[in-house]
């Protein structure tokens, strides 16, 4: 059976340059950086090439990149690391209602600690205000922590004119770019945040990849304190095989990037207009324009997303969701809930996310099975009889 | 996936007795989108028997399995013996279900006694049994 | 020319089974443990496996294991989040003055935010006497951390007397043990720690895979919070290849430790008596007995730690040293301090650790280098110089 | 490795000038062993020029190269040319030395210049560039 995955947001096969460039560091440069005699040598010179590469990325200077094992924690020294550096100068932090668990989380434990949160809403496309921003900030505000883009409905914020607001005011700006990260252009000296977290895992990099941007004029301190690697703000020996394959996957992102973009997007946008001819009650979530280039976010009305993935998973495509059923902590998507989608919708929701490996002669065959399925659903669903008893009715 | 036993994965991906009894003698509801599972039962009863039950069920794997099998275990049996099929039961009768999903979505016997009960009142016998 | 590592501890080669197991979760299994569809299986078994084996390495269950990506994540998890859980139990924390620097950094933060600290001292091997663990225990005092053993002296702590005493006090124990684990006995059952730190690179495992061992009836808070991977303790996308890679090596270690430990021994003891009868002036540090079986550290007097390693790498034998040229802060080892060493002697102090690469027919090698590169650092040392007129003066 | 130029690690490798002048016309020692490096310079002196300069060191692989350094440029120079090498020149001369090793292990200069400073103040003229 074909096997499709439409959920590379969630993990995708390494760029093989990656995988490559990884390998030689398990074995014959298998050295620690820290160490004084020749077996540092290559270590060290690849990982400060890697710093460099992912600074390109961003258009950072190496010195301003942290290496991390993921995005969550990249979240985590950027928002817990710039409070524990600037307790004296306020106690408010603001963010927004649409953000990844690994910034909403820890605001609830801030919350508890004393910390007042502002989440800011959002509009049905999932875009913050920057008008909404201005006005939640006061003379407390230490802090303003928005996305770049949303990973589940692919919305990409307005973060050149949010990061303005924050800095009129003063406010020092960090912004979760995981999911953005390798698929828009991002330019850290242009847009002027202080803090960015990206992940390698979102753009054909290993797993345990990640890095935290602190801009030079930006204080934070350590999370996990000892040795003094990544000048003191990350202890532990570094992870070198994974790390230069950040640096490489860093390096393809930003050369390929325009190429990359515009034949996901074209891939992405064949695929939503086939769906949506072809599977009557679909809905699409997030912004229609200023979104990622690899994202989909559809809901199928009528039927619960666990069910979905099931029986799309059983026709070998993978696709992931928003329903309570397939989340870990049983609890639908916020982000959904946040655009005002009504639970039913949310439900049923359907993310699909495409790759480096997905290509147009899979477009027929994964719409062909997401109306089957979506049929086969509908038929027991009682939401779906109700739908066409009130058409009757209304006929 | 979930870790779903190949008696759950048989049943949902071959429900039995899917649908809506036209005429039903009873009709039961439980759950709603909001939770994410939703179960509509309806059946047909015959000399104290359910002859037939079918059901119609928006939710995931689980949901579904256990509506399937509720719909097995609950034709050609008595009212009384009906009522007595439990939602551990029917979560045995699967194999199990992964902890998380015993909760939310094995909701079946409660939306087969809520048909029974139904009936029972249509019929104005309101049952010993009833939960 | 050969070329010899003796710097084990710092990197060592992963065992071939371990970069073999891991290579699938590249490439085929490359998906994600939380997804609900299949390509979440493979990876998402693999890592209840590796799980299960870290567990076996020192008699835990598998759900009292949680992964990380360092020795220095796990003890900044243990600590920082045993304490936030307890914070009304009490401020005080004893430790021991020859902690790991993710242990001693930590607890530097810790007192200025209000904790109180006792460094316990140890005598002239590094070890902390349980009768001085037992007085410094006040109704106070919500931890104890102690290591289970030294990295750079090799010396083992008297782990189940320490961890009785604190016992018969009701106060919790977390012990790093980075350095042992893999290479000692240890039976968190048996000895009754709360908390235990470990990492894979220590025993042929790969590079940013580690573990926190948590008993059941202890509770902590997470340092990284976002989803609920590792039970919410340590949010992120498990980096599934390295913690196989830790799997197959907790197993490996289970299953030869004795072999191991006996070859090691033998070949470790072979090069420090080579080394005692060639080099004259050599001094032994740490525990001549209980200590690490792949450790040796020797102060060679009058001459520096740097310089030797320089040379030494000039012959192709790696080494490392506590002096304060080779140390990343420029200062000497406080362990060697803590036992009380001469600064001269802790300034010529050299680590060798030896590893599954090396054997027998290298000591001769490594015993003429080190003979040979002491002899020209010492004939322009001041402090030789000075030593041959003393001893001329008292002949 | 410490990101050591290829003129420190030849005159690591290669130190030239080593040892102790018997009848040294001056001598002067800087540093200990608690900061790891520790420098003794004698030097000869004739017709106000330094004949012949040698040192002992116990230090790091920077110290040793600077020792080394500040001993070739030091022979055959005036006291007055020789008082005027300062620590930054020989860091220059050895085309540069790490960050972390400028302080601490840099201090050739000051080791000889105190060689100088013993031999005037033995010959009664304190010299006026002394620091
Ligand atoms: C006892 C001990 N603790 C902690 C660490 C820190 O390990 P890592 O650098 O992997 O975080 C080490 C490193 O060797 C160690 O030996
Ligand atoms: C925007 C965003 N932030 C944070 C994360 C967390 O990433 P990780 O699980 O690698 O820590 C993700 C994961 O997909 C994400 O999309």
């Amino acid at each position: 059976m074909k096997k499709i995955s439409l959920d590379n947001q969630a993990a995708s096969p390494l760029e093989p340059a990656v995988l490559e460039a990884m390998l030689p560091f398990f074995t014959e440069h298998y050295g620690n950086p820290s160490s004084g005699h020749e077996l540092g040598n290559a270590p060290r010179k690849a990982l400060e090439g890697a710093r460099a590469s992912v600074a390109g990325l961003i258009n950072a200077e190496p010195r301003e990149i942290i290496f991390t094992a993921s995005a969550s924690e990249s979240n985590n020294l950027a928002i817990k690391g710039l409070l524990a550096a600037n307790r004296s100068k306020g106690n408010h932090i603001i963010s927004s209602s649409v953000e990844h668990f690994s910034v909403l989380n820890q605001l609830k434990t801030l919350e508890k600690e004393g910390f007042a949160v502002t989440l800011l809403p959002v509009d049905q496309y999932g875009l913050v205000n920057p008008v909404q921003l201005e006005q939640a900030i006061t003379d407390k505000t230490i802090l303003v922590s928005i996305q770049a883009a949303n990973p589940e409905i692919g919305t990409i914020q307005p973060l050149d004119d949010l990061v303005k607001v924050a800095e009129s005011k003063g406010v020092p700006f960090h912004t979760d770019a995981a999911a953005a990260a390798g698929w828009i252009e991002i330019d850290v000296k242009k847009t002027g945040v202080a803090l960015l977290s990206l992940a390698g895992d979102q753009f054909y990099g290993p797993k345990g990849s990640a890095a935290l941007y602190i801009s030079q004029k930006t204080r934070i301190r350590p999370l996990i304190e000892g040795g003094i690697q990544e000048r003191g703000l990350r202890a532990g020996t570094e992870n070198v095989p994974a790390l230069v394959g950040l640096g490489v996957a860093a390096k393809l992102a930003s050369e390929t990037m325009a190429q990359r973009v515009k034949a996901i997007t074209l891939l992405r946008d064949q695929l939503k207009e086939r769906l949506l001819e072809n599977v009557p009650h679909l809905h699409l979530n997030g912004h229609p324009k200023q979104r990622l280039p690899h994202n989909l976010n559809l809901s199928v009305q009528f039927v619960e997303g666990e069910a979905l993935l099931l029986r799309m998973n059983m026709a070998g495509i993978y696709v992931s969701s928003g329903s309570s059923c397939t989340s870990q902590a049983l609890k639908s998507s916020h982000v959904l809930a946040a655009i005002g989608l009504p639970p039913e919708l949310a439900q049923g929701s359907l993310l699909l996310s495409l790759g480096r490996q997905n290509n147009a002669e899979e477009v027929p065959y994964i719409t062909e099975q997401l109306a089957a399925v979506a049929d086969l659903l509908r038929r027991m669903s009682p939401l779906y009889h109700q739908y066409l008893k009130e058409v009757q009715n209304n006929a | 996936m979930p870790e779903y036993s190949d008696k759950v994965m048989d049943h949902f991906s071959n429900p039995r007795n899917i649908g809506e009894i036209g005429e039903a003698d009873g009709m039961g509801e439980v759950g709603n989108p909001v939770c994410g599972d939703m179960m509509k039962f309806t059946i047909k009863v015959k000399d104290n028997r359910i002859e037939d039950v079918k059901y119609l069920t928006f939710g995931c794997g689980a949901a579904i399995a256990v509506s399937s099998m509720v719909s097995e275990m609950a034709k050609g049996k008595t009212l009384e013996e009906a009522l007595k099929i439990t939602n551990k039961q029917v979560a045995e009768e699967l194999d199990g279900l992964p902890g998380n999903k015993l909760h939310c979505s094995n909701l079946g016997a409660d939306a087969l006694h809520k048909a029974i009960e139904d009936y029972m009142e249509k019929q104005g016998v309101k049952g010993e049994n009833a939960s």
